[in-house]
C-alpha cells in the first residue's frame, strides 16, 4: 500500500489550531469484503482513506462529494456510529483538554455522546414509530440522567417549542407528522444535551422543497442561539454554500480539496470540485442559457478498486501520466486552502461565475 | 458457476456425513434393541429364550460392538455395496423392500404434483390479477379450506362418501379381481380408476396452499415499476402478464422446488395409510411401529439425502431462472 | 475515458406556437378511492404540448404531477382511477392499430366513458374509454415513456437487449437479429460504451447512470413524437444527472421530438425545459414560457418556490424565505384556491370560496390567481 | 434471496402484499409512497408557520397521531372482517376447552357398552304432550342375530327431558375440584344422552371431543412457546452479535432443516418409550413437534434483528447513550413482536395439524388420553366409518380451529406492520 505511506508522509500543516473542535487525523473506516460459507475476507470498501478534517468551534463545515463517496461514513466514524479502521478523532473539551474519541469504550464515550450529536436524513426510519415525542427527546435526557425523570416531559415541552412544535404534541407519534415536522423533532433530540457539535448527515435532503427552507433557516437560527458547530454533510452544493463556512470535498473517500466557502465555489483547485460546479442544476434561465458545462465523463471510481496514483484521474480532463504513478497528497497551496491535485496551481480552473452557474 | 457447484457438492457430503450420525443415532434410540424385541414376541409365543441365545443374537447382529464401530459397518455397507441392512421385521434387504414400491410413490407423487400445478398457478394467477373479485374470494376460501383440512380427515371423509353414496370402495390400488391379474388394458383402468381418488386427496392441499403462494408472490410483483415500464412500451395486457411479473414470482416457487424430490419417495405417508396404497409411506410406518429401526433409519438416511441433493438442484434451478441469483453465486 | 468540456450554446429554442399539438390534456381528473375517502391527485388539469416543445411539469411531492403524467397513458394502478377529462393524442394509423390488437381479432367490450362528450380537435382521437388496440398503438409508439428509478423500471431478470428489442419488434415488426442491430445502435446513441457487449447484460450489471440511459434508449426505440420523463434524474448523482441532461437535450434536438419532464428541481427544469406548467395539489397554477415565469413568476406560490432555494453564488448571508405552513393532507384540501392557506396575499373571502379563475396574458402566460383578475 | 427465503417459513397471503391495501392511508397518517403517486403526510395543524387548517383535517387530527402502536395493530386488524370474526371464533374454543368438563355432558371416560355406536340424538324444544322444554328421544336396541352389532331405532314415543346445569357423572374440574354438574344434560343421568352420538365403547362423542380439546389445543400452544424460547434466543444472539456465533446458528439451522421433516417425527415418535405415562408422552411429542419449529422462528428473528441494527432510530438510540439491553428491549422488541406474534399464531395450527397425523397414526398421544387425533384414531378403518360416521366430528373440530387460527394468523400479519 504505497498510498498510504505517501500520504502520511505528506506534510499536514497546522496553523492556529486553539479554535479547533474537533479534528480528524488519518481517519479510516475499511468495510472487509467477505465470501464464502464461513466469511473470509477478501478484500476491502475503502469507505474512508486517511482523512484530515478539521471543524472550528462555531463554523459550520459542509462535507459534499456524490454518493458513494464517504461523506455519510466519515460523519459516522466521527460520532463513533461506526467503528473507525484506524486513525484518531481528536476533541477539544470546554476545560481545552484534547482527547481522541477512536479508542474509547463505550463506556468511556458516553459523557462525548452529548456533545456531539446528529441529525439523520431520513425523518422517517430515524424516529422509532412506536415511541411518543416525548420518549423520543426525552430518551438522551432519561439515558444520560441530565434532569429529573420529573421535569423531563417540561424539558421536552420546552424543546419542541424551541424547534417550532407545539408542546402539546407531547403525546403524540411520529407518524401524525410531516417529513419536515419530524426533522425539527430530530433537531429537538438532537439539541436535547445541550450539544457542541451536531453532525447533519443530508438532513434537509429528503424534505420537500418549500420545507426544505425552513429547517435551513431553523438549523442557522439555531446555530447562532447555541453556539452550536455543524459538521453539515449534503451533495447538493446550492445548500452547502447557503450553509457552510467551510467547505471539504470528498471523493471516493479522499478529502480532495478544503478551503472558505466563498473562495473555493470561485476558485476551485481541484477539477473534481469544478465539475460537481458546473454540474449544478440552476434554476436561473439566463445562467442555464449560457452556462459552459463540464460533463464528466463515465462513472463514480469502485472504492473497492480505486484506481492508482490520483482516484479522480480515470475521469480527469487534464490528467497526466504523473497522476497515474503517484498519490497527490492533500497540500496547502494558499492560506487556508487545501487540495489534493498534483497541478492544480498551472490548471486555472473555472469558479461559478466563470461556468455561468452564479 | 462450476466452481460454485463443486464447493456446493463438497458442503452437500458433509451434511450428508452429519445426517448419516444423527440417523444411526436415531436408529440406536429406542431402549432395548432388535433382539430384545424377537424376545418380547417369541414370549408372547409362549417360547422361551435363554439369555445365552439372546447374547448369540446380538453377536450375530453386532449390537454389542462400540457406536462408531457399528456406524462404521451399517455406513461402509451402504455406500460401497449399497446394502441397507437387513428388515428385522420382514426379514429381507432394506433396499429390496424400498425398491419394489418405489415405482407407485414415484407414479403417484408425479401425477399429484401435475394436478396441483395445472390448478393451482391458473387459479392463484386468476386471484392476483382480479384481486377482490367474487373469484379472488372464492379461491381465497377455498385456499384457507383446504389448508385447515388434514390430509388423512379428508381421505377418510371421501372413503365415508364412496362408501356411502357410490357404494365404492375407494381404497387400494386394485379392484379385488385385477389384484393377482397379469397386466392388461383392463387391468391399467382399474388401476386408473383407483388412482385419481388419492391424486385428489392429496393434491386439494397442496393446491391450496400453492394458489396462496402463487397469489401473494404474484401480488408483490404486479405494481412493480416493471411492470409499468412493460405497459408503457405497449404490450398487450396478456402478454405482459406471461412475460414480466408472473416470470419474477416464479422465483420463490423455484427456491423450494428442489423440496418435491424426497416427496417423490416419501409416498405421502399418511395418505397411503389411509387408502391403504403400496408405496413407500406404509413401509416406514411399518417399520417405526415395529421399531424396525435399520428400516427406518434407512428411510430417514435416503430422503435426507434426497433433501439435500433438492436443495442443490432448488438453487441451480432458481440461478437458472434468476440471472440475478446466478450472479450472486459467480461472485461468492 | 475523457471529459469533454462543452460549451451548451443552444441559443433559446425557439418554439413555434402554430405546430401542431402532440397532446392534449382537457380537464382530466384523476382520485384514488381509499377507505378513508377519495384523493383527488389530479384536479382538472388542460395542457397542451406541441410538437417539440418541451415542458417541464414542476411542483412538490404529492402535487400529482407524477400521477398526471401517468394518467395519459392510463398506466395508473388501483385504485387510482381516471374519473373526468379526456387525453387527446393524434390518431394513430388504422395499420398501427390492427397490428396492437395483435393476433386476437375479438374486440374487448369498450370501458364507459367517463370524459364528457366534447368533439375531437382536427385528427386528434381521446385515450380515454378509447378501444385498447389503440392505447397500445400510442403507448411506446407515440407517447414514450421514461421513469424515475431505473432499477425497478427495468426487469431484473431479462437482458437489456431483449427488452429493447421487444419495444422494437413490437410496432415495427422485424426480424430479431435487425431488431438487436437496432437496439446496440440505440445504446450507442445514448452513450454506452461497447453496446455490443452492453446489449447481453442484465440491468443489475449496470451503474445507475446506465440503467437510466437505456431506459432513454428504449424509449426511443419507436421514435415517438413525445417523451415523457417521469423526475429522470432524482435517483441520480449530480454528475450523472448533468450527463442525461445533456443527453436529453441532444436527442431532443436531433430528432425533434417533445419532451414533457416532470420533476421537482426547478434547477433541473431551468436546465432542458422551454416552458413550464407548475403544478400545486392538482391543479396547474402557472403555465408558461420558462425563461418568462422563471424571471417573473406570477402565481404565489411559483414566487415562493422559487424564493425558496438557494442559489449558487447567493453566499449566506441572503436568508431565504421558505413557504409556510405544510402540503396539506390530501383528505383536507382547502376550499377555494389549493394554495390560499399558506399564500402571503391571501384575500379572505375570496380566495377560499370559489377556484381562482385562469388568467392568459397575449404571450400565452397563463396563472389562476385572483391577483391578476383586474389586469383582464 | 433471505426475503424469498423468509416468505417460505411465512407462509403465504395475498392480503398482506396487496400493493394497494387502502388502509395504508390512514387518517392516523401513516405514509404513502407508492411509485407515482406521491400524497403528503397529514399536517398536525397550525404550527407557528402554518394558516388555518380546513374542518375535515381538524377532525382527523383532533385524535390523529396518540394511538400506540398495539391500537393501530388493533384498528387494522378490525378491518379485516373475516379475522375479526375468526378471532372471536379462537376465543371462544379455548374458553370451550377450558371449561371442557363443565360444559360436556358427560366426562370422557364414562361409558354404557348398552350404547355402543349409539347415533347423535337430536334436539328437540317443544313436544306435543309435554310443552315447550328441552328433551331427546331415547333408542329402541336390538341386535343383529348376524353381526351382534347394535342396531338404533329412534323412539319416537319416548321422552328424555333435558335441563341445564344438571348433575351427572361426577368428574374432578381442572383436576382439582371434585363435581357433577353439567351444562347440559338430561335430567336423569341414568338415561342415555348423545348429541354427537358414541364411539364403540358407547362414550359420548360430544364430551370426548370436549376433552380432547384440552391436549389438542394446548400442545400448539406449548410447542409454539418451546419454538419461541429457542427461536427468539438463538435468532437473537444470531441477529445481534453476528460473526461466528451467527455463522454457527445459521449452519445448525440448515443441517436440521435438510432433515426431512415427517420421517424424523416418526422417528422420534417411534424412540419414545412405550411404558411413558400420558404426561411425560404429551412433553416428549410437544418437544419433538418443537425441535423442528424452532428454526423457522430463528431464522424470523436474526433477520428482524439483521434489519433493525441498521435502522437509524437504532443509531440515534446508540448514540443517545442507550445501553445494550435498553437498545435491545425497549426499541427492537416492540419493533418485532407484532411481527411475531403474527407468525406464532400462523405456527400453532401447524402444530394441532401435527399432533393430530402423530397421534392419528398411533406414535403421538395413546389412549386412554384423550386427543382429536386420538379419537379420530377410532374412525381409521372404513366399516368404523360406515357404521359410524360421527366419529369423524373430531375431524370438524380440527377443521373449525384450524381455519380460524389460519384466518386470525393471516389477518394478525397484515395488521402487524401499522408504518407500513
Amino acid at each position: 500500500m504505497s498510498q498510504d505511506t505517501d500520504v502520511v508522509d505528506s506534510e499536514v500543516v497546522r496553523t492556529d489550531t486553539s479554535d479547533v473542535l474537533l479534528e480528524t487525523r488519518q481517519l479510516s473506516k475499511y468495510f472487509p469484503i467477505t465470501k464464502g460459507l464461513w466469511g473470509r475476507t477478501v478484500g476491502q470498501v475503502k469507505a474512508v482513506d486517511h482523512v484530515d478534517l478539521q471543524i472550528r468551534q462555531g463554523q459550520t463545515v459542509g462535507l459534499v462529494g456524490e454518493s458513494g463517496c464517504g461523506k455519510s461514513t466519515l460523519g459516522r466514524c466521527i460520532l463513533r456510529a461506526q467503528e473507525p479502521t484506524s486513525g484518531e478523532i481528536l476533541y477539544r473539551r470546554t476545560d481545552g483538554e484534547v482527547v481522541d474519541l477512536a479508542p474509547l469504550t463505550e463506556r468511556q464515550l458516553k459523557p462525548y455522546r452529548q456533545d456531539i450529536r446528529m441529525v439523520f436524513q431520513d425523518p422517517f426510519s430515524s424516529l422509532n414509530p412506536r415511541m411518543t415525542l416525548a420518549d423520543i427527546v426525552g430518551e438522551p435526557l432519561r439515558v444520560n440522567k441530565v434532569v429529573k425523570e420529573s421535569e423531563v416531559e417540561d424539558r421536552v415541552a420546552a424543546l419542541l417549542a424551541r424547534v417550532g412544535l407545539r408542546p402539546e404534541y407531547l403525546r403524540r407519534y411520529p407518524n401524525a407528522f410531516s417529513g419536515g415536522e419530524r426533522q425539527r423533532v430530530g433537531l429537538a433530540r438532537a439539541l436535547a444535551l445541550d450539544p457542541r457539535l451536531v453532525v447533519a448527515d443530508e438532513a434537509v435532503s429528503a424534505l420537500d422543497v418549500s420545507v426544505r427552507a425552513q429547517i435551513l433557516n431553523l438549523m442557522k437560527d439555531l446555530q447562532a442561539d447555541e453556539d452550536l458547530t455543524y459538521l453539515f454533510i449534503s451533495h447538493d452544493l446550492g445548500m452547502v454554500e447557503y450553509m457552510a463556512d467551510e467547505v471539504v470535498v470528498m471523493y471516493v473517500g479522499h478529502v480532495v480539496e478544503t478551503g472558505p466557502t466563498a473562495d473555493l465555489y470561485r476558485r476551485p483547485q481541484h477539477p473534481y470540485t469544478e465539475a460537481l460546479l458546473s454540474a449544478v442544476p440552476n434554476p436561473d434561465p439566463n445562467a442555464a442559457k449560457r452556462r459552459e458545462r463540464i460533463v464528466l465523463q463515465g462513472e463514480v471510481a469502485d472504492p473497492s478498486d480505486v484506481p492508482s496514483g490520483c482516484p479522480f484521474r480515470t475521469r480527469c480532463a487534464y490528467a497526466q501520466e504523473l497522476c497515474a504513478t503517484s498519490v497527490p497528497a492533500l497540500r496547502e497551496v494558499s492560506p487556508g486552502r487545501r487540495v489534493a491535485c498534483h497541478f492544480s496551481e498551472e490548471l486555472g480552473l473555472r469558479g461559478i461565475e466563470e461556468l455561468g452557474v452564479a | 458457476m462450476g466452481k460454485y457447484t463443486l464447493r456446493r457438492i463438497g458442503l452437500m457430503v458433509i451434511t450428508l456425513v452429519a445426517i448419516s450420525f444423527v440417523t444411526f443415532w436415531i436408529i440406536q434410540l429406542p431402549p432395548g434393541d432388535y433382539v430384545s424385541t424377537l424376545v418380547a414376541q417369541a414370549e408372547s409365543r409362549g417360547q422361551v429364550i435363554t439369555p445365552e441365545q439372546m447374547a448369540a443374537l446380538r453377536v450375530r447382529y453386532g449390537l454389542d460392538d462400540p457406536f462408531l464401530v457399528q456406524y462404521w459397518n451399517w455406513i461402509s455397507n451402504i455406500v460401497f455395496h449399497g446394502d441397507f441392512g437387513q428388515s428385522f421385521a420382514y426379514n429381507r434387504p432394506v433396499s429390496t423392500l424400498i425398491w419394489d414400491r418405489v415405482a407407485l410413490s414415484f407414479f403417484l407423487s408425479v401425477s399429484t404434483l401435475l394436478f396441483v400445478w395445472a390448478v393451482a398457478f391458473p387459479v392463484g394467477i386468476y386471484s392476483a390479477v382480479k384481486q377482490y373479485s367474487p373469484g379472488d374470494y372464492i379461491a381465497t376460501f377455498f385456499g384457507f379450506v383446504g389448508m385447515a383440512i388434514p390430509e388423512f380427515l379428508l381421505a377418510l371423509v371421501f372413503l365415508w362418501l364412496g362408501v356411502r353414496y357410490f357404494d365404492q370402495s375407494a381404497g387400494g390400488l386394485f379392484s379385488p379381481e385385477y389384484v393377482d391379474a397379469a397386466w392388461n388394458l383392463g387391468k391399467v383402468l382399474d388401476l386408473a380408476s383407483h388412482l385419481w381418488l388419492p391424486i385428489l386427496i392429496i393434491g386439494i392441499s397442496g393446491t391450496a396452499g400453492l394458489i396462496r403462494v402463487t397469489r401473494a408472490n404474484l401480488l408483490d410483483e404486479l405494481y412493480k415499476p416493471y411492470v409499468i415500464t412493460a405497459r408503457a412500451k405497449g404490450l398487450s395486457e396478456w402478454k405482459l402478464l406471461v412475460k414480466y411479473p408472473v416470470r419474477m414470482s416464479l422465483s420463490p416457487f423455484f427456491s423450494t422446488v428442489g423440496w418435491l424430490l424426497p416427496g417423490l419417495i416419501s409416498g405421502e405417508t399418511i395418505i397411503s395409510i389411509v387408502l391403504s396404497l403400496p408405496t413407500t409411506g406404509p413401509l416406514l410406518f411399518g417399520g417405526v411401529l415395529s421399531q424396525d429401526m435399520y428400516l427406518v433409519g434407512s428411510f430417514i438416511l435416503i430422503l435426507s439425502a434426497l433433501t439435500v441433493v433438492g436443495t442443490l438442484l432448488s438453487d441451480l434451478a432458481l440461478a437458472w431462472w434468476d440471472p440475478r441469483i446466478r450472479r450472486r453465486y459467480q461472485e461468492s | 475515458m475523457l471529459q469533454t468540456p462543452t460549451s451548451d450554446q443552444t441559443t433559446s429554442r425557439r418554439l413555434d406556437p402554430d405546430a401542431p399539438p402532440v397532446l392534449q390534456l382537457t380537464g382530466l381528473r384523476t382520485e384514488f378511492q381509499l377507505e378513508d375517502g377519495v384523493v383527488t391527485a389530479v384536479d382538472g388539469v388542460d395542457l397542451t404540448i406541441r410538437r417539440g416543445e418541451t415542458l417541464a411539469v414542476v411542483g412538490e411531492s404529492g402535487c400529482g404531477k407524477s400521477v398526471m403524467a401517468r394518467s395519459i397513458l392510463q398506466l395508473v394502478d388501483r385504485p387510482g382511477r381516471i374519473v373526468g377529462g379526456q387525453v387527446w393524442v393524434p390518431r394513430p394509423a388504422s395499420t398501427e392499430v390492427e397490428r396492437a390488437r395483435g393476433r386476437s381479432r375479438r374486440r374487448r367490450r369498450r370501458r364507459e366513458t367517463p370524459a364528457e362528450t366534447t368533439v375531437a380537435p382536427e385528427g386528434m382521437v381521446g385515450l380515454i374509454g378509447a378501444d385498447p388496440a389503440i392505447i397500445r398503438a400510442v403507448r411506446g409508439k407515440r407517447i414514450a415513456m421514461v421513469f424515475q428509478e431505473p432499477m425497478t423500471s427495468l426487469s431484473a431478470v431479462h437482458r437489456v437487449g431483449d427488452q429493447i428489442t421487444e419495444a422494437i419488434q413490437l410496432h415495427a415488426p422485424m426480424p430479431k437479429d435487425v431488431a438487436r442491430e437496432r437496439a446496440i445502435d440505440l445504446l450507442r446513441r445514448v452513450g454506452i460504451a461497447a453496446p455490443e457487449k452492453r446489449v447481453d447484460a442484465y440491468p443489475f450489471e449496470l451503474s445507475g447512470g446506465m440503467r437510466q440511459r437505456v431506459m432513454i434508449a428504449m424509449a426511443l426505440s419507436c421514435d415517438p413524437e413525445l417523451l415523457i420523463a417521469d423526475e429522470p434524474t432524482t435517483a441520480l448523482d449530480v454528475t450523472t444527472q448533468a450527463q442525461i441532461l445533456e443527453l436529453l437535450a441532444s436527442l431532443r434536438d436531433e430528432r425533434g421530438m417533445a419532451i414533457m419532464l416532470i420533476t421537482h428541481d426547478l434547477g433541473v427544469a431551468a436546465q432542458l425545459a422551454d416552458s413550464v406548467a407548475v403544478m400545486y395539489l392538482g391543479n396547474v397554477v402557472e403555465r408558461g414560457d420558462l425563461a418568462e415565469i422563471f424571471r417573473s413568476p406570477r402565481h404565489p406560490y411559483t414566487r415562493a418556490l422559487l424564493r425558496s432555494i438557494p442559489k449558487l453564488g447567493q453566499g449566506r448571508d441572503i436568508r431565504l424565505a421558505p413557504v409556510r405552513g405544510m402540503v396539506p393532507h390530501p383528505f383536507a384540501r382547502p376550499s377555494g384556491c389549493p394554495f390560499h392557506d399558506r399564500c402571503d396575499s391571501f384575500q379572505p373571502g375570496r380566495c377560499d370560496t370559489a377556484p381562482p379563475p385562469l388568467i392568459r396574458d397575449d404571450q400565452g402566460h397563463e396563472v389562476r390567481c385572483v391577483l391578476y383578475e383586474e389586469d383582464k | 434471496m433471505t426475503e424469498r427465503t423468509e416468505r417460505r417459513d411465512t407462509g403465504a397471503s395475498g392480503t398482506s402484499t396487496d400493493v394497494w391495501d387502502a388502509s395504508e392511508l390512514e387518517l392516523e397518517g401513516a405514509t404513502m409512497s407508492q411509485e407515482g403517486m406521491e400524497i403528503p403526510l397529514p399536517s398536525p395543524g397550525g404550527d407557528d408557520e402554518s394558516g388555518p387548517t380546513p374542518e375535515l383535517a381538524r377532525a382527523a387530527l383532533a385524535q390523529g397521531g396518540t394511538a400506540s402502536q398495539w391500537r393501530l395493530v388493533w384498528r387494522r386488524f378490525r378491518r379485516h372482517k373475516v379475522a375479526f370474526v375468526a378471532l372471536w371464533v379462537v376465543l371462544a374454543i379455548y374458553l370451550i376447552m377450558a371449561f371442557a368438563e363443565v360444559l360436556a355432558p358427560s366426562t370422557a371416560t364414562a361409558q354404557d357398552p348398552d350404547y355402543a355406536y349409539a347415533p347423535p340424538q337430536a334436539l328437540h324444544i317443544y313436544h306435543p304432550s309435554e310443552g315447550l322444554g328441552l328433551y331427546v328421544h331415547d333408542f329402541t336396541v336390538t341386535q343383529n342375530p348376524e353381526t351382534f352389532a347394535n342396531e338404533f331405532e329412534i323412539d319416537t314415543d319416548s321422552y328424555i327431558p333435558v335441563g341445564f346445569f344438571v348433575s351427572g357423572e361426577p368428574y374432578e374440574m381442572w383436576g382439582l375440584f371434585p363435581m357433577d354438574v353439567h351444562l347440559i344434560g338430561p335430567e336423569d343421568p341414568d338415561r342415555p344422552f348423545y348429541l354427537w352420538g358414541a364411539d364403540r365403547a358407547g362414550r359420548d362423542s360430544l364430551s370426548r371431543i370436549l376433552y380432547g380439546s384440552r391436549v389438542s389445543l394446548s400442545i400448539g400452544l406449548v410447542g409454539v412457546a418451546i419454538s419461541l424460547v429457542l427461536g427468539i434466543a438463538l435468532g437473537g444472539i444470531s441477529g445481534y452479535y453476528g460473526g461466528k456465533p451467527d455463522t454457527l446458528i445459521q449452519r445448525i439451522i440448515e443441517f436440521l432443516m435438510a432433515i426431512p421433516t415427517l420421517p424424523l417425527w416418526l422417528a422420534l415418535s417411534a424412540a419414545i418409550p412405550a411404558s411413558w405415562g400420558p404426561l411425560a408422552r404429551y412433553f416428549a411429542i410437544t418437544a419433538i413437534l418443537s425441535v423442528i419449529g424452532w428454526t423457522g422462528m430463528a431464522r424470523q428473528v436474526r433477520g428482524k434483528f439483521l434489519s433493525l441494527r441498521t435502522e437509524d432510530f437504532i443509531t440515534a438510540a446508540t448514540l443517545d447513550g442507550c445501553s445494550r439491553p435498553r437498545i435491545i428491549f425497549r426499541h427492537m422488541v416492540p419493533s418485532f413482536s407484532s411481527h411475531v406474534i403474527a407468525s406464532l399464531t400462523m405456527a400453532v395450527p401447524g402444530m394441532i395439524l401435527a399432533e393430530t397425523s402423530l397421534s392419528f397414526l398411533g406414535l403421538g398421544l395413546q389412549a386412554p388420553a384423550v386427543s382429536w387425533g386420538v379419537l379420530l384414531q377410532d374412525a381409521q378403518n372404513i366399516r368404523t366409518i360406515e357404521t359410524a360416521p360421527w366419529l369423524l366430528l373430531p375431524g370438524l373440530a380440527i377443521f373449525i380451529t384450524v381455519l380460524a387460527m389460519n384466518f386470525v394468523g393471516d389477518g394478525l400479519r397484515d395488521a402487524a406492520d401499522p408504518y407500513k
